[in-house]
């Protein structure tokens, strides 16, 4: 670790005031924060805490209702509260530069991406020459680890992978060497692997050149690898702050606390004793493959899944696993194989068979938002599942009402619309709705992705009620290893549209088998925590 | 037939009948040389090589026998002439013919020509054209009106190269007046028989030949030598199509892209005298437009409902308000006032009482419901019309509802429909529209009236040689008419048109016979 | 991410396919609304006072008693080689009639055109430049106030004020005596007017709504001013839509033209058509009528093949590039950089 | 730009434009000074007064007063022009729908049929009803719906195949709903906001088109008294009495124009309350 240096952002009792109407009357309540050269500063907090207005307003870029109504932002001594935009010009992009969450969209899609480098350099440093800008721009490709700078700089964005963009967004924001670099969820869009190769890009920087760094997340496991300190927000508040090894390890506050422990932490806890073995499978899948025109999905795709239990499926982004959620909720025909559930064959897609009377594999999807009819009431919704299911309306009705409480909704809940409920609330009333027409399988694709760790923890929660009371046999799809391991049974590890791996968790994650599967685990985030903690 | 020329001049000579009515029809039976009265006007300027531009839809004319408009035979006028001319003036005089003679019973007709008229191929102009060319109307596949309007002419013998004979199935004085219809100018022999469109050899006894001619765009006319009568002023008349809207048209000629329009109407007057370099030119026409009912259809086989409307309707209102005045106000009865042949008879006056009671007593004590057919033929006044038709029945209790159409459309329809909106251009005699339009089982009979009474009225009036006989049977006719309470004639309108401040010498001719023997531009 | 990797040239081939069809779709529907009914045919050809024997006679000799389908064939065939028939009301060849109508609208078009997609691109811009403040309030109601007035309208307006109030300009564009440019003036600023404002509107909200993306704030907060903003990075990613836009209007403008045509007196293409459509007159109508479809479907390619080329990721379809297959990237690079 | 409630104060007061015309058309009895189909002198200018009154707006060439005309005008403006809209939609998204949602051979065929009647050039669609059928409400609803529907079909189509790809509808397939139950209770309402804000638009063009269809023969009969019609009788006499289209210019362009704002305003309506922003 290295020795940090003297203040290059300090800000001092900042207040954001939201308009009239909002959800609260500031964004930013009196906020105060301190960045030194040469270190990471992470920011942590549950969605819509502030975070990204805080980093708005460093960079002088909030958008146009909220104000700033107190507090000073220092930026190497100098107030830029009171900056006009043409000051602000010569600031942004040469002494401070950020990089945002979408990579893909951050790059202007008309312009090669070498070009859009360049355009910092141009703007900034207008006398220098045309060749030596090129070559500025080669070396920056070539500082951010991406292969061939020549060639990849005359690339269109959509010709590079994310992870290739964010790297060109963070080449553009160290073209003129910026005293702080604000980084807004980089990785959130990324997968572990990519991840892992950003943030050690990140901690190079800070290393290797001394720049300051404010990081944005809601990972504790990238806190934990390479913060600092850690600033911990909530509703517009900075409740904690301070070095990261010491809020992670012994936090003061309740919230922090809470937000400690819901982060699954080091070895998987849970046995592999939960495998009820010896009963027929109620899913069974064999030689499924599915190709999209001339590219293979799916190969060969074989496992079984018993009542009661709980199978992870992991694989990086792209591996085929939402196919295979598809094609077992018969929203997709497979081109190959047979999925067999309870005994009878489902491989036919629905559309083509008409209306079957309950489906036995339900999903839950990844965003909640968009998986509910925003227009229709909770109440409309269950209760329409019921009915496709055969039930009678009273039958219904009384089942929406205990089905809400046993995902732990109020009974109120049911005559609002799906807008009115949080990201949690609303993955519940779709594991509600899955669970209306008593289905044997249930699969989660993704289904805790959108949420914070805290959310995350009630939902999984859930499901592992379900499956222990009702027997429920749960497919999780998910990228994060870690929480696979925690919550699952089992795991089968996905790459490339076939499974490379499978086993109960503990055993996959103590002792993995498949190169593949070794890689994913050692690019996980946070594993020296328990290091730390030590 | 000299036995009533001599007795129309006695009579004349003695003041017996006016002087004009008397002119007219020594005229007509082929005798106005003698009186001095034909010839051409005198006082044309000297030629000038000038050229004149008309705003003039410029249709078709393969057949000059068959057009259908007046415009196209205002073009081919100046190329292909008539036997004989009605000027301004409303006064038959000869033209290609030098004269003419009935017989007693005014059906034969002997027609002497011209010997001086060459066509403009080099051929002399001769009975043989006159006959090939009366040939050509009643041939079977014809299709110009003329079939129907010279159906009774029996056969054309030519007596020797300049004197042809016209005989007919029945008496018609009004023979020589029809010779100057649109469709009736004389063709070269060689015509009928070619399958060529006149367009493509257009081969003419006048005074200009066609030069250039595209459909839509242009007509372009050159003064040809040669020609047998006095050489008009103008060396080049150029016919150009602006469209329809005469306000646009009204905008070209102020900006000096034409200097004549070919006509405007009275809502037009506003918007010419605000231009500058425009000038008004009207004249009193017997043109007019008649709400007409169809006597054998329900429920204007009613007489009562018929007259009901008449009565209902206040034609100075529908000149006033639908035509902006320009006009003077009519008697339904279809001839005006300073027509030669016209029989006085007395105005309906506006009776809504009685047009109420007329309806109740014919079973409509609730009013009824009336759809009026108009196709704004020529322009939207007829609509404007209509629709003071429409405020003035109401005040009856007749709910009329207009049923709108392209003209076009209407024009397929027109003489078919219960109740419809008809325009009518000027004849040169009352009688000649009368029976036209209203004689039974007449070409144009749109009103289906058949009369019996009416038809002897008719009958007279074209028979007899005595103006003031024949002013009597046509009041006769007239009084029919009117009480038969088929038409409801608001107006005779008035002509309008604008030329330019630089055109010298043009006459509006009431009945749309344009004239440019005079007219040339300063 | 999908791509299309079939050649540009079937692609086009495909394109052209697809109109050919459309229009031959069109030609049947419009030859079977038009000449369905043979013995009306008659009527109008051979005038209201032909016998019904010689409307017979007309109809057998121009095979008009054969099957329907037949008959469409015929003149289809007969329409494709260049034979478009003979006016029935101006007793002329149809493509004697047809040709300069339809230049004297192109002309008037293009006229309209050279100064509406300057203007309407301009004013789009420069609202989007200043979105949000005065200048793009008091812009955006003008373009929103042109599109509003019926063309109709603004014609008597501009006629009233131009023509009879200041005698500035003619009122009447017939050409009489050639080509006057000053004839031009007005209803080109009645088309103007309207297109103009309806471009404007377009690109300014193309721009505002590219303004939402997050590229737009990553060049803004790398120190770029609006102007750059505007012009460098978002105006080659908006102008899809105002091309699209542009291209609609040609084929829009040959029949659009219509009021303007008649009220100035300007004998183009609209007129002819219209004038023909009142005299019920049918290969005219047909002849305009498979113009215009072709003029339509032309625009539509050629404004399909521009947006292509203007959307950076389709590029690809009419121009391939040797790009590497982004689908394996991360994969690769995981191998070489993850100890 | 200043805010009221829920929409931009510009939206109010179009709404408040758009109101006046329908409380004209529901009240026009009540509003209009005289009868608009009485003549009296013709052709008064603004404020001009005759044996039956003050006319504010002055009279017509049959000298009906332009004002009661206006009011009663917008009635069959708003009438027609609704249900021409209406049937345009109804047909549009009809087979928009159909299509967006089945996709393949249904939908290869709707857009099929959506390009070839688009390819047709609107005047001739309205020049080839004129001549097939004259002149009536009737054909401003045939004339309407043949012109627009394939637009809206274009529209109805993209929204409902973005949206069927969302998760909502797929929980609904997974479910075995009914496809019709789909399209009704979970589509429909949810492409119901773009195409309002079309809806708008398009009302205050077909406005603009009944006038249009007047000037080519095709409008309401009269003595109705539609603003197109008013418009399109006083064309002639316009370059010398502007007030004689002035007035019902004005009427539909402010029409139009409080449509195009209202439109406006609700399109923006997502992007300007970022109050309810989703994080997804
Ligand atoms: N442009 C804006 N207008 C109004 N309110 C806003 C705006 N931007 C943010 N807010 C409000 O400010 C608060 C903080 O939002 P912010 O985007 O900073 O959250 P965040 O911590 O970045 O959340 P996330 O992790 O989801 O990105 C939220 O309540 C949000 O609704
Ligand atoms: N309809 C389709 N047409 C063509 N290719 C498709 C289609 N759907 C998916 N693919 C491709 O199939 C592969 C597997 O997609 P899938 O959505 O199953 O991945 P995933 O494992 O769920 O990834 P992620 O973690 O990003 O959700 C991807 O490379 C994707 O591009
Ligand atoms: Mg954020
Ligand atoms: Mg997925």
């Amino acid at each position: 670790m290295s020795t940090p240096g003297s203040p290059v952002l300090s800000i001092a009792h900042l207040t954001v005031t939201l308009p009239a109407g909002a959800d609260r009357p500031a964004a930013l309540h009196d906020v105060s924060l301190t960045v030194n050269r040469r270190e990471i500063v992470c920011l942590v907090g549950q969605s819509g805490s502030g975070k990204s207005v805080l980093s708005a307003a460093i960079m002088g870029a909030l958008p146009s209702p909220l104000r700033i109504a107190g507090g000073r932002i220092l930026f190497d001594g100098r107030d830029v509260t009171a900056l006009d935009e043409r000051q602000w010009r010569t600031l942004r992009g040469a002494a401070i530069a950020m990089v945002f969450q979408e990579p893909m969209s951050s790059l202007n899609p008309a312009i090669p991406v070498g070009r859009q480098i360049e355009e910092v350099l141009i703007l900034h440093r207008p006398s220098m020459p045309a060749p030596a800008r090129a070559r500025r721009v080669v070396d920056l490709l070539q500082d951010v680890h991406l292969p061939e700078p020549e060639a990849i700089g005359t690339r269109l964005p959509h010709q590079l992978s994310g992870g290739q963009c964010q790297r060109v967004v963070i080449a553009m924001a160290l073209a003129l060497d910026p005293v702080l670099l604000i980084a807004d969820e980089p990785t959130t869009a990324l997968d572990v692997t990519t991840q892992a190769q950003i943030l050690s890009l990140l901690r190079e920087l800070r290393d290797r050149r001394g720049h300051a760094v404010l990081l944005i997340t809601h990972d504790l496991g990238v806190v934990a690898d390479i913060a600092d300190r850690v600033a911990i927000m909530r509703a517009g508040r900075i409740v904690e702050c301070g070095d990261a090894r010491t809020v992670l390890t012994a936090p003061a506050t309740p919230y922090v606390r809470e937000l400690v422990a819901a982060f699954p932490h080091g070895m998987p806890g849970r046995p592999a004793s939960g495998v009820p073995s010896g009963g027929p499978p109620v899913l069974a899948v064999r030689g499924l493959g599915k190709r999209h025109g001339a590219f293979t999905a799916l190969a060969d795709v074989m496992f079984d899944l018993h009542p009661g239990e709980m199978l992870a499926v992991i694989g990086e982004s792209g591996s085929g696993k939402s196919t295979l959620a598809r094609i077992l909720c018969r929203l997709l025909p497979p081109d190959c194989g047979k999925v067999v559930v309870a005994g009878a064959d489902f491989s036919t897609p629905l559309r083509r068979r008409g209306r079957p009377d309950g489906n036995p594999v339900q999903m839950v999807f990844q965003d909640p938002a968009g998986a509910l009819n925003p227009r229709r009431s909770v109440r409309a919704i269950l209760e329409r599942a019921a009915r496709i299911g055969g039930m009678t309306r009273q039958q219904a009705a009384r089942q929406a009402v205990s089905l809400l409480a046993m995902v732990g909704l109020p009974a109120d809940a049911l005559d609002r619309t799906p807008h009115a409920f949080s990201g949690g609330q609303r993955q519940r009333i779709c594991i509600a709705r899955a669970l209306a027409l008593r289905p044997r399988v249930l699969i989660a694709d993704e289904s805790v992705a959108a949420l914070d760790p805290p959310m995350q923890r009630q939902i999984l929660d859930l499901f592992l009620r379900l499956k222990a009371e009702t027997g429920l046999a749960i497919l999780f799809i998910t990228h994060d290893l870690r929480l696979a391991a925690h919550t699952a049974d089992r795991i089968a590890v996905m790459r490339r549209g076939r499974i490379v791996e499978v086993g109960a968790a503990a055993d996959v994650f103590a002792t993995p088998s498949d190169p593949y599967t070794r890689i994913l685990l050692s690019a996980l985030p946070g594993q020296h925590w328990h290091g730390l903690a030590g | 037939d000299a036995d009533a020329v001599r007795w129309l001049r006695d009579g004349m000579a003695r003041g017996r009948f006016p002087r004009r009515d008397a002119l007219r029809m020594l005229a007509v039976l082929g005798a106005a040389g003698a009186t001095g009265v034909a010839g051409k006007a005198a006082g044309a300027p000297t030629p000038v090589d000038t050229t004149l531009r008309i705003a003039c839809h410029v249709m078709e004319m393969d057949d000059p026998s068959a057009v259908t408009s007046f415009e196209p035979s205002n073009i081919f006028r100046n190329c292909l002439e008539y036997l004989v001319r009605i000027d301004g003036d409303g006064i038959l005089r000869p033209h290609l013919a030098e004269s003419w003679a009935p017989s007693d019973d005014l059906r034969r007709w002997d027609i002497s020509l011209r010997r001086d008229v060459f066509w403009s191929n080099g051929d002399r102009f001769e009975a043989r054209d006159v006959a090939a060319t009366i040939g050509h109307w009643l041939a079977p596949e014809s299709v110009s009106v003329n079939k129907t309007l010279f159906a009774d002419v029996r056969g054309v013998e030519i007596v020797h190269p300049f004197l042809v004979r016209i005989h007919l199935a029945r008496p018609m004085l009004s023979l020589p007046d029809m010779l100057f219809a649109v469709t009736c100018p004389m063709l070269h022999r060689a015509f009928p028989g070619s399958g060529r469109p006149w367009t493509d050899a257009p081969v003419g006894t006048g005074p200009y030949r066609l030069d250039h001619f595209r459909v839509g765009e242009e007509a372009r006319l050159i003064r040809r030598a040669g020609y047998w009568g006095a050489t008009p002023p103008t060396r080049t008349l150029r016919f150009i199509d602006l469209g329809q809207t005469v306000s646009t048209q009204l905008t070209a000629l102020s900006d000096g892209q034409v200097d004549i329009l070919y006509r405007m109407d009275a809502s037009d007057v506003p918007l010419a005298s605000r231009l500058p370099g425009v000038r008004i030119v009207d004249c009193l026409s017997a043109q007019t437009c008649c709400f007409r009912m169809r006597t054998d259809t329900p429920p204007f086989d009613d007489w009562r409902v018929r007259r009901a409307v008449q009565l209902s309707a206040d034609n100075a209102q529908m000149l006033r308000l639908g035509y902006a005045d320009a006009g003077s106000v009519a008697a339904n009865c279809h001839v005006a006032p300073f027509q030669p042949d016209y029989g006085p008879v007395a105005p309906v006056r506006r009776d809504v009482a009685q047009a109420r009671h007329l309806l109740a007593d014919a079973g409509h004590p609730d009013g009824i419901d009336l759809v009026l057919g108009v196709g704004n033929t020529q322009g939207p006044w007829e609509q404007n019309t209509a629709q003071v038709l429409q405020q003035n029945a109401s005040d009856a209790g007749i709910r009329i509802r207009l049923d709108v159409l392209p003209p076009n459309e209407y024009l397929t329809i027109w003489s078919d429909i219960p109740f419809g909106l008809t325009f009518w251009s000027q004849r040169p005699l009352g009688m000649i529209t009368l029976d036209l339009a209203y004689r039974s089982g007449s070409a144009w009979n749109e009103t289906r009236l058949r009369n019996p009474d009416f038809d002897a009225a008719l009958d007279a009036a074209m028979r007899s040689v005595d103006p003031v006989a024949c002013r009597a049977a046509m009041g006769r006719a007239e009084a029919i008419l009117q009480d038969s309470a088929a038409i409801v004639q608001p107006f005779w309108q008035k002509k309008f048109t604008a030329v330019s401040t630089r055109v010298r010498g043009y006459r509006l001719d009431p009945a749309d016979c344009l004239d440019f023997t005079s007219a040339y531009l300063a | 991410m999908i791509r299309i990797r079939s050649p540009w040239p079937t692609v086009v081939l495909h394109r052209l396919g697809g109109m050919v069809l459309v229009m031959l779709a069109v030609s049947f529907l419009l030859y079977g609304v038009l000449e369905i009914d043979a013995s009306a045919i008659a009527t109008k050809i051979l005038g209201q006072f032909s016998t019904p024997e010689q409307r017979a006679i007309w109809l057998y000799r121009n095979g008009y008693d054969r099957p329907f389908l037949w008959r469409y064939a015929q003149w289809l065939g007969r329409f494709v080689t260049g034979d478009w028939g003979r006016s029935l009301h101006d007793h002329v060849a149809v493509r004697a009639l047809v040709p300069h109508r339809l230049g004297a609208s192109l002309a008037l078009c293009a006229i309209t055109m050279a100064v509406t997609v300057p203007l309407g691109l301009g004013v789009g811009i420069v609202s989007g430049l200043y979105a949000g403040r005065w200048l793009d309030t008091v812009l955006s109601a003008a373009a929103i106030m042109a599109t509003a007035i019926p063309d109709y309208a603004s014609c008597a307006f501009l006629s009233a004020i131009f023509v009879v109030g200041l005698h500035w300009l003619p009122g009447a564009s017939t050409m009489t005596d050639g080509f006057d440019p000053r004839q031009m003036v007005l209803p080109a600023s009645v088309l103007i007017l309207y297109c103009a404002g309806y471009l404007a509107r377009v690109t300014g909200a193309a721009i505002r709504a590219e303004m939402g993306r997050p590229y737009v704030r990553t060049a803004w907060l790398k120190g770029a001013g609006r102007g750059r903003l505007v012009l460098r990075h978002i105006l080659p990613n908006a102008l899809a839509a105002p091309v699209t836009v542009i291209m609609q209007q040609v084929p829009w403008l040959l029949s659009g033209m219509l009021v303007v045509e008649i009220f100035f007196g300007y004998r183009g293409f609209g007129s002819l058509l219209y004038t023909a459509a009142m005299n019920g007159d049918l290969p005219v109508v047909e002849a305009c009528t498979m113009l215009s479809v072709a003029c339509v479907t032309c625009a539509q390619f050629v404004s399909d093949l521009l947006t292509t080329l203007l959307d950076p990721r389709a590029r690809g379809v009419f121009a391939p590039r040797p790009a590497a297959p982004p689908q394996d990237a991360p994969a690769a690079a995981t191998g070489r950089t993850v100890p | 730009m200043r805010r009221v409630g829920v929409l931009p104060l510009r939206a109010w007061i179009a709404l408040g434009v758009a109101g006046f015309w329908l409380l004209c058309a529901f009240a026009a009895p009540l509003l209009s000074p005289f009868d608009p189909l009485r003549s009296g002198s013709p052709l008064l200018l603004p404020l001009a007064r005759d044996g039956m009154g003050m006319h504010l707006l002055g009279t017509d060439m049959l000298g009906r007063d332009i004002l009661s005309r206006l009011i009663w005008g917008a009635r069959p403006v708003l009438l027609w022009s609704v249900l021409a809209t209406v049937c345009a939609y109804a047909v549009g998204i009809g087979g928009g729908m159909a299509a967006g949602y089945a996709s393949g051979a249904a939908d290869r065929l709707f857009s099929f049929l959506a390009t070839v009647m688009q390819s047709f050039p609107v005047l001739i669609l309205y020049l080839l009803i004129v001549m097939r059928l004259g002149a009536s409400g009737f054909n401003i609803i045939v004339a309407v719906t043949f012109s627009t529907a394939p637009a809206i079909f274009r529209i109805v189509r993209a929204l409902v195949a973005a949206e069927r790809g969302k998760d909502y509808v797929l929980a609904a397939v997974m479910q075995g709903e009914r496809p019709w139950r789909i399209l009704l209770f979970d589509l429909l309402p949810n492409v119901a906001g773009p195409l309002l804000v079309d809806a708008c638009l398009r009302l205050g063009y077909t406005a603009i088109t009944i006038g249009l269809l007047g000037f080519l023969g095709l409008g309401l009969p009269p003595p109705t008294p539609d603003w197109g019609s008013m418009i399109n009788e006083g064309r002639g006499m316009a370059i010398v009495f502007p007030h004689l289209i002035l007035f019902p210019c004005l009427a539909i362009s402010s029409l139009m124009l409080s449509l195009s704002v209202l439109a406006d305003a609700l399109g923006h309506r997502g992007d300007s309350t970022p109050l309810r922003r989703t994080n997804a």
